[in-house]
């Protein structure tokens, strides 16, 4: 039996020891880095799901934990991701500056997010969420701009202050830290405020707007294999935080009788429903990859907002499904462009092209994520949208549905941007000695494309944990069958779908193999107009892919980024207005606030 | 300001930088000058810096009787209405003209042109050899008078060889063909046997 | 041992069931002959008043196509220059098979009045094969659409096998070339 | 062993030292260790020096010394602190041995006197040994100002003491609070309290008395650096602890009053640390608020995690002002970017570094964390939903300006930057780091002290 | 289940014939409106058999996977369409949204194909495509929202049998501004001319066709006739009551394709920005009005 503290200590353990192989010798320690996540996911898979984890504590000083099937998902998802990740260590952290401590970074804030799902007192999840906060920042300024993690840690950082205030505030109001018990007894004002304070931090850890600033820099600028981690990942403990202040607490504010939504759940959606416009437009505009991506979760956390905050089981579903159908799919697409990235030495979409004919493998299961991303049957996505869907047009809420249909729409826009320009079109000659990703690369390459389908294909088992969430969290679960979903408004056989898809693919087959076969030609052979052209980089339509779109919002594009440089500007100035005030050279301008704090206190009580 | 007096302002400009051969007025907006091919950088400068900013053309002319070529430079003012030709005549054995890419840098392309169709060399000009028009041409430049080609389609282009009853002859047009030779029966009369 | 059933079963031998085949496809590919408009010269002027009411290109199943990929007729109208025709020749090596070329004008045929331009050449068929020429210095409307359903004859007879001569005669064709143009495909400065 | 030996030996030792100049560091370091000795051997109680009355109720004028928990804390910070510093500084600042014994005696003495007059003259004397301490930076102007900010303010202490002496008639300050108790009239008593807490304020860095910080620190030297925002800092929040927490009645508008200076005081100060582009301009502000929030801690009775956060903030600071101190000595050049890569071949280095930022920052598995959970728990059990916030933002605030120079200090700017720490600087480094870890991660010991320091207030309140 | 997948095949080779049929007898209907004879009815049959019997060209293994798996998409889109209200091969499983992205796996295959192609033009129109997408599907998407909503389901047949059900008008009826902008989708997912941006022969060499020919060509044909089938169909089914049975459909079917055909040929091409500018002003426009004077008014004619 698994005991929860056993595997943080453990973690923390085989982390010191990663950082000593990792000094020796990188292979060994990001090898020793695979295994010990092996372990963690394996023993966590064994008796989580039965909820057979030992949670007693023995040697940590005041920390407890409990388990919960909440907390259960969540955890199992990420360390799921992390263990697919650390496959990629081996071949990317002697790229990076301070290698020795990457594996050791990467364990601890995996211990973290351990205790942070296990933990049932609030200020324990704070302590767990700073450890990840400061873990991973470490981890991120050994990629490409040292800035990025300067965003993300003030972005974590007013996350987990705002968390904390609204701990503090609830312990106020009730007296006590557990999660449970404090939820349950919060009522009244301070329910609304914790509700916006408990937000505020799952926005800025979702990326959700307006607190999005964050994310496309730091995952654009993570180290490869990390990102996948950020926006798989990490990223969903601002969903962990969502459902604690959307469905947790749920303060009784007016209701809008037609949607029968509380207004502030409303407010939610629509800001989450703003996410989804934001990030896709954004994405749409981005050059790349990574960022491309990152926008791309910036949207899919708005999903996920969107979803909580209808206050129902089926949303609920769908959110939880998306939040697994996510970050299976964004961490294989971060995880392929990792691949090109390693063999190629940049992301920019520009500056790439037909991958495809070098790295079949690492496009398939881009093409993979990203159909699941885009939410096309017969991946996962589809299934959460679909619930999302049923969900939305079942309250009639009305933008909130324009922005989902735009994003639902915009993300094939941007998914297919990298598939066209970094994959497809013309293979470029710097790129021509390249090969395909190393076998060990491959290995969670394969299992997350085999996960991506399977979630849209047989989508019970899934939904079985999400009952059993959803059951926990005092709603009933939806129902659904081996095969089938039934929504409010319609059922679902994605096996149908899946088979029926294939039954079409046959066909077409079929009709391709009996008619005459093409005749093979070059790539650079294509109709110009009658036009020699022998350079391919002038035959590759990459660069301002979507320029007429983009052309319509370009001048509103900057305008959060310059939202909050000014905010930084006007800090600084306030600062400065304080040197100036304060820290004046002459002497006068100090005696001048002592006597005048004596007389405004003098003229109050005294004379 | 009109015209005459604009072309009397042209006169004077390229009589104080080089000597003009000959003048020729060409219409009441165009006028050409016949200079010396050292003067010609120089007047063209001046030109530049009194309004002329735009080199129109840039061509030549072959005069094999005086075995020369003769370039012309046409310049373009945008706020005075003359054009102004320059001609300078060069030898036309070996010719060669220094490029004039330091004052109009847009004369690049002319000048390969003129070197593809003439054979004039323009030292100072980077890729002057470059061929522009005719890809892979292989005879000597064609717009020389001495370049016949007829003769070099003749010798490149097979040529479609009909058999001597290609033409058939249509019943329609018998008549007409008759009224043809009437016609020239009446001609041979009137001239008195000359075609 | 081959048995004599066998034998009489022959007539429906592979070879035989392709020409049948083959047959069933030219009726659609007479009845759908989609143009790829070459228009190198003025001949092109006589396609507008072909393909719009008054004559009606479209009754025939035929109609303009934007690149040689899709079409089956390379349509050259008019004169040709060696520039011009580097890009055709190129542009009728991508086109799928099986293609017909359909040459309107004269300048194609002998020169025309350029038979003596030095960068026009006379004759088109020495460098790819032509199915139908269309004479007149235009072609008037009627002869266009007249060359066409001579073209569309040639295939039913299967006389219109111009791009089988060009696989047969390919060193031929390509010496011609060669001749005229040196490399067809060459450095073009301004693509690079 | 009686603690009179704790300032009367450094004072002995500091005129002894004027006379053999050669040696006085050793005699520093003999010093210091002696003091330590004194310190494992004495017991807690009042010391009445000078023949006067035992009774503490009689004794109004004499002069007496209390050893408390509280002030052990206090000269066990003050002293190790004192004596580490000196042994580092052993080489490079001879001569200013007689002034860290002066300093060491001014600031024992400040820490464990029970009577305000004699608080005022040990202020005098520690405030001298600073001065003469800031003369180490050869800016003089600066060192002059401090001097002025000091007078102001140990005037105002002063006449805030003659005022309360003539209201109660003496100066024992166990006596003192009795009286304040029993009168139980708090309007009469607001001058003089505020007199004395500006007073202090200056010394303490307290937000609109403290202009004197930015010429000092701004360009201090691994000597004074670490000693005027380590060493004194340290010990003037604990005097003003000890005067807010036992002393001090604060109330009504006064109250109100106090905490706006301190609130603007912690905000005020990382704003203007976020908005510098100097390191040591960063780490000198956002010590200023750090005290602010000491301080504001003491108002607000939680004393035990104040004590905590002066220590912790005393040790990180500093380990941070001796490292970046160390490195601008050879830059000779402290604006941030000028000092990119400093850590990119001192790796132990740079991870003390960053592990005091972090606990200055209060994050986990660091004694800051511990410490700021803690305390803002209390806080939430008081009630003060407001002050947390302000402390957050703060916190936001700070966080990302020293997370700012962290990255921007691990990683390569231009060119490439080498700075040699010596080995007793590293030790030092790690001892500090290390307890700054232990700390954090174990806290048991921490809660334990928090009982004792209770019992011992009210044996002062009870006499 | 067996047999279910042969209906739904047949529906597919079912919708193919119609539409091609009804796409040569509306060619010939333009040839007339422009006083020209016009090609035969069936001229589209020979087209594309023509294009399958040609030897065509290849750009390496995802140009042909890309067509395959565009053509078993939409196969499979067919597959699940009902052409009246009781005829269909998937009882219950009708749902709008398969159709909706399902029809995206075609366009993504399509698409990737296309650009795997190598051609920038086809990289452009699948840009085209995909920004025009962008464009007509939200104001589609609202109106069926708010269609789904009223009708409490999101089957096809089941939002038939609502229309059909006495007392309630068809939704073009019921919902005016929301048939308006239906129809206004509809022309721009059959690519008809305002929105035509992403074939523009003339200018971006027929888009992401550029580089197919022979059987490729012949399969994105039969692919775009399927295509049209189910939003055509779609069109009928949600908006116009569908059918009962399937002379009635064909009937709606033609009508509909027929106005949409005649539309498109006395207009001009938008370009690509004006395509998205357009739709996101008033169709957007009109079909949130829609939805909220319906669902939360309740105002349904």
């Amino acid at each position: 039996m698994a005991s929860i503290e056993f595997l943080i200590l453990f973690l923390v353990g085989a982390g010191i020891i990663a950082y000593l192989l990792t000094k020796l010798n990188t292979i060994v320690g990001s090898i020793f880095t695979i295994f010990t996540v092996m372990f963690v996911f394996v023993s966590l898979a064994q008796y989580g799901f039965g909820m057979d984890i030992i949670t007693t504590v023995k040697i940590l000083p005041g920390i407890s934990f409990s388990q919960s099937y909440l907390g259960f998902y969540f955890a199992i998802l990420i360390v799921f991701i992390y263990l697919m990740v650390s496959f990629f260590h081996p071949y990317f952290i002697d790229k990076y500056k301070y290698k020795d401590s990457y594996n050791l970074l990467f364990l601890l804030s995996l211990a973290g997010i351990l205790g942070a799902f296990y933990t049932n007192n609030f200020l324990n999840l704070f302590f767990f969420f700073e450890i990840i906060i400061w873990t991973t920042m470490f981890l991120i300024p050994q990629g490409k701009s040292k800035e990025a993690a300067v965003s993300y840690f003030g972005f974590s950082l007013a996350g987990s202050v705002s968390l904390l205030l609204g701990v503090f505030v609830i312990f106020n109001s009730t007296g006590t830290f557990n999660i449970n018990d404090s939820l349950a007894l919060l009522s009244g004002n301070s329910a609304v405020l914790v509700f916006a304070l408990f937000l505020i931090a799952a926005f800025a850890k979702l990326g959700a707007f307006p607190l999005h600033i964050w994310l496309p820099i730091t995952h654009g600028n993570a180290p490869d294999p990390f990102s996948p981690v950020l926006s798989g990942a990490l990223v969903k403990l601002g969903g962990f935080i969502a459902v604690l202040a959307l469905i947790k607490i749920t303060p009784a504010t007016v209701m809008f009788r037609a949607m029968d939504i509380p207004i502030g759940h409303y407010l939610v959606a629509i800001l989450g429903g703003l996410t989804i416009v934001f990030g896709t437009l954004m994405a749409i505009k981005e050059d790349d990859a990574k960022k491309l991506l990152a926008y791309s979760s910036m949207s899919h956390g708005g999903y996920i907002l969107v979803a909580f905050s209808i206050l129902n089981s089926m949303a609920f579903a769908g959110g939880f499904y998306h939040i697994l159908a996510h970050a299976l799919a964004s961490a294989g697409a971060f995880m392929a462009i990792a691949a090109v990235s390693r063999v190629t030495g940049t992301t920019k979409i520009k500056e790439l092209g037909g991958m495809i004919h070098k790295m079949p493998i690492t496009y398939l299961a881009y093409l993979i994520a990203i159909i699941s991303m885009a939410g096309i049957p017969p991946m996962g996505g589809f299934i959460s949208k679909w619930l999302i869907f049923q969900a939305v047009i079942d309250k009639g809420m009305v933008f909130v549905g324009v922005a989902v249909f735009f994003g639902s729409v915009g993300s094939f826009l941007y998914v297919f941007r990298p598939l066209a320009a970094l994959f497809l079109g013309q293979e470029f000659t710097e790129y021509k000695h390249v090969k395909e990703a190393p076998i060990l690369m491959l290995i969670p390459t394969f299992v997350l494309m085999g996960l991506n389908i399977y979630t849209g294909v047989f989508p019970a088992a899934f939904l079985k944990v999400i009952n059993n969430i959803i059951v926990e969290l005092g709603y009933t679960g939806i129902t659904y069958t081996t095969y089938v979903i039934s929504g409010n408004n319609g059922v679902l056989n994605p096996a149908l779908i899946s088979l029926v898809f294939v039954v079409g693919i046959l066909i077409a087959f079929i009709i391709f193999i009996l008619l005459k076969k093409s005749r093979k030609v070059e790539l650079m052979d294509t109709y110009t107009a009658g036009n020699f052209i022998h350079d391919e980089h002038l035959f590759h339509y990459s660069t301002d892919f979507y320029a007429p779109l983009e052309r319509l919002y370009e001048k509103q594009s900057h305008w959060m980024t310059t939202f909050y440089r000014a905010l930084a500007e006007k800090v600084k100035e306030l600062g400065k207005l304080g040197k100036y005030l304060f820290m004046s050279k002459s002497l006068s301008v100090t005696l001048l606030w002592i006597i005048s704090i004596i007389i405004f206190l003098l003229w109050g009580e005294v004379l | 300001m009109n015209s005459i007096s604009n072309l009397e302002a042209v006169d004077n400009i390229i009589n104080s930088t080089g000597k003009v051969i000959k003048k020729e007025p060409i219409s009441d907006f165009q006028v050409a000058y016949e200079v010396n091919k050292s003067d010609v950088h120089q007047i063209l400068t001046s030109l530049k810096l009194e309004g002329w900013k735009q080199l129109s053309y840039l061509s030549a002319v072959d005069w094999p009787e005086e075995n020369k070529f003769e370039l012309v430079y046409i310049l373009l003012n945008w706020d005075k209405p003359v054009y102004i030709q320059i001609r300078a005549k060069i030898d036309r054995e070996n010719p060669s003209m220094n490029s004039i890419i330091p004052i109009f840098p847009g004369a690049k392309y002319y000048e390969r042109e003129a070197h593809e169709f003439f054979g004039i060399a323009f030292p100072g000009n980077p890729d002057y050899k470059k061929q522009l028009i005719m890809e892979q041409w292989d005879d000597i430049p064609p717009l020389r008078k001495d370049f016949d080609p007829r003769a070099y389609s003749d010798r490149k282009y097979p040529s479609r060889e009909y058999p001597d009853n290609f033409s058939k002859k249509d019943k329609e047009n018998e008549s007409l063909e008759k009224q043809a030779k009437r016609r020239k029966r009446a001609r041979k009369l009137r001239t008195g046997g000359e075609e | 041992m081959i048995s004599t059933k066998y034998t009489e079963k022959k007539k429906f031998n592979k070879q035989e069931i392709d020409r049948k085949w083959w047959e069933v496809g030219d009726y659609f590919r007479r009845n759908s002959l989609w143009l790829l408009m070459y228009c190198t010269g003025c001949c092109a002027i006589e396609l507008p008043p072909s393909m719009t009411s008054a004559y009606d290109m479209e009754r025939l199943g035929m109609g303009p196509m934007a690149t040689p990929r899709q079409a089956d007729i390379l349509l050259v109208s008019g004169y040709l220059s060696l520039k011009t025709l580097r890009r055709l020749i190129y542009t009728y090596e991508q086109m799928s098979e099986p293609r017909y070329v359909v040459a309107l004008g004269s300048c194609p045929i002998n020169g025309g009045i350029y038979h003596d331009s030095h960068p026009v050449i006379n004759q088109l068929d020495q460098y790819i094969p032509v199915d139908t020429y269309v004479a007149g210095c235009m072609p008037n409307p009627e002869s266009v659409l007249n060359g066409f359903v001579d073209l569309m004859e040639g295939i039913k007879n299967k006389t219109a096998n111009g791009w089988k001569k060009y696989h047969k005669n390919y060193d031929w064709y390509k010496k011609n070339q060669f001749d005229v143009l040196g490399e067809v495909v060459i450095d073009d400065e301004f693509h690079q | 062993m009686n603690v009179v030996f704790l300032i009367a030996i450094p004072l002995l030792a500091a005129f002894i030292s004027i006379l053999i100049k050669k040696y006085a560091s050793y005699l520093l370091v003999a010093v210091g260790l002696f003091n330590i000795a004194v310190l494992i051997f004495s017991k807690n109680g009042i010391v009445f020096i000078g023949g006067f009355d035992t009774t503490i109720s009689a004794n109004l004028l004499g002069i007496t010394l209390l050893l408390d928990t509280y002030t052990r804390i206090a000269l066990w910070v003050v002293n190790v602190l004192i004596l580490v510093i000196a042994v580092l500084n052993i080489k490079t600042y001879r001569d200013y041995g007689s002034i860290l014994l002066l300093a060491m005696a001014g600031l024992n003495g400040l820490l464990l006197t029970n009577d305000l007059f004699n608080l005022f003259v040990f202020l005098e004397i520690s405030g001298i040994a600073a001065y003469l301490l800031s003369t180490s930076n050869k800016k003089p102007v600066s060192t002059f100002r401090y001097l002025l900010y000091g007078a102001i303010g140990s005037s105002l202490f002063l006449f805030g003491v003659v005022i309360l002496y003539s209201m109660y008639g003496t100066l024992n300050m166990v006596v003192m609070i009795r009286e304040i108790s029993a009168s139980n009239n708090y309007t009469e008593v607001i001058l003089p309290f505020i007199l004395m807490f500006i007073g202090l304020g200056v010394e303490a860095k307290l937000l609109p008395f403290n202009a004197w910080v930015k010429g000092v620190l701004g360009n201090s030297n691994v000597l004074s650096g670490p000693m005027i925002a380590g060493v004194y800092m340290a010990a003037m929040s604990f005097v003003l602890g000890r005067l807010v927490t036992n002393l001090f009645v604060f109330e009504g508008t006064l109250l109100t009053v106090v905490t706006l200076i301190l609130v603007l005081g912690i905000v005020v100060g990382d704003l203007m640390a976020f908005s510098s582009s100097k390191v040591r301009e960063i780490l000198l502000f956002s010590s200023i608020a750090q005290s602010s929030i000491i301080i504001l801690l003491f108002v607000n009775g939680l004393t035990i995690w104040a004590v905590y956060l002066i220590v912790a903030n005393a040790l990180s600071k500093t380990v941070m002002f001796l490292v970046i101190n160390k490195a601008t000595a050879e830059t000779e050049n402290d604006e941030v970017d000028s000092l990119k890569g400093l850590f990119v071949h001192n790796n132990i280095v740079g991870l003390t570094f960053t592990l005091a930022a972090l606990s200055v920052m209060g994050l986990p598995l660091l004694v800051g964390f511990v410490i700021k959970l803690n305390y803002l728990t209390a806080l939430a059990g008081a009630g003060q939903i407001t002050l947390i916030a302000v402390i957050l933002l703060a916190s936001l605030i700070e966080g990302i300006y020293l997370v700012r120079l962290l990255v921007k200090l691990w990683y390569k700017g231009e060119k490439d930057l080498r700075v040699e720490y010596h080995f007793s600087f590293k030790m030092v480094f790690i001892a500090i780091a290390l307890s700054l870890l232990v700390f954090g991660n174990y806290s048991t010991p921490l809660n334990e002290l928090d009982n004792s320091i209770d019992t011992v207030s009210e044996v002062v309140n009870n006499g | 289940m067996i047999l279910s997948i042969f209906i739904g095949i047949s529906i597919a080779l079912f919708g193919f014939v119609l539409q091609t049929s009804i796409g040569g007898i509306n060619r010939k209907i333009i040839g007339r409106l422009q006083k020209r004879h016009g090609p035969r009815w069936y001229q589209e049959f020979i087209d594309i058999f023509k294009l399958l019997s040609k030897r065509s060209v290849s750009h390496g293994w995802i140009f042909d996977f890309g067509v395959i798996m565009a053509l078993g998409g939409i196969i499979a889109t067919a597959m699940f369409m009902p052409l009246t209200s009781t005829f269909l091969a998937f009882e219950n499983y009708d749902n709008f949204f398969i159709f909706v992205y399902l029809l995206a796996v075609g366009m993504l295959g399509m698409a990737m194909s296309a650009s795997g192609s190598g051609n920038p033009w086809a990289s452009i129109g699948v840009m085209r495509a995909l920004t025009t997408m962008l464009a007509y599907e939200v104001p589609f998407l609202i109106v069926v929202l708010t269609i789904v909503n009223l009708s409490g389901n999101s089957s096809l047949t089941e939002i038939m049998l609502y229309q059909q059900a006495a007392g309630n008008n068809i939704f073009l009826i019921a919902l005016p501004l929301g048939g308006i902008v239906g129809f206004i989708a509809l022309m721009g997912m059959l690519g008809k001319k305002p929105f035509e941006t992403y074939i523009a022969p003339a200018e971006i060499a027929s888009g992401p066709m550029v580089e197919y020919g022979g059987k490729q060509l012949g399969m994105l044909f039969i692919l775009h006739e399927i295509t049209i089938f189910i939003e055509v169909s779609l069109f009928v089914h949600l908006f116009l009551g569908g059918a009962t049975n399937i002379f009635e459909f064909l009937f709606k079917y033609f009508i509909v394709y027929t106005v949409a055909n005649l539309i498109s040929n006395v207009n001009g091409r938008f370009k690509i920005d004006q395509v998205v500018k357009f739709f996101y002003k008033w169709p957007l426009l009109m079909a949130v009005t829609q939805a909220i004077i319906a669902i939360y008014f309740g105002w349904v004619i």
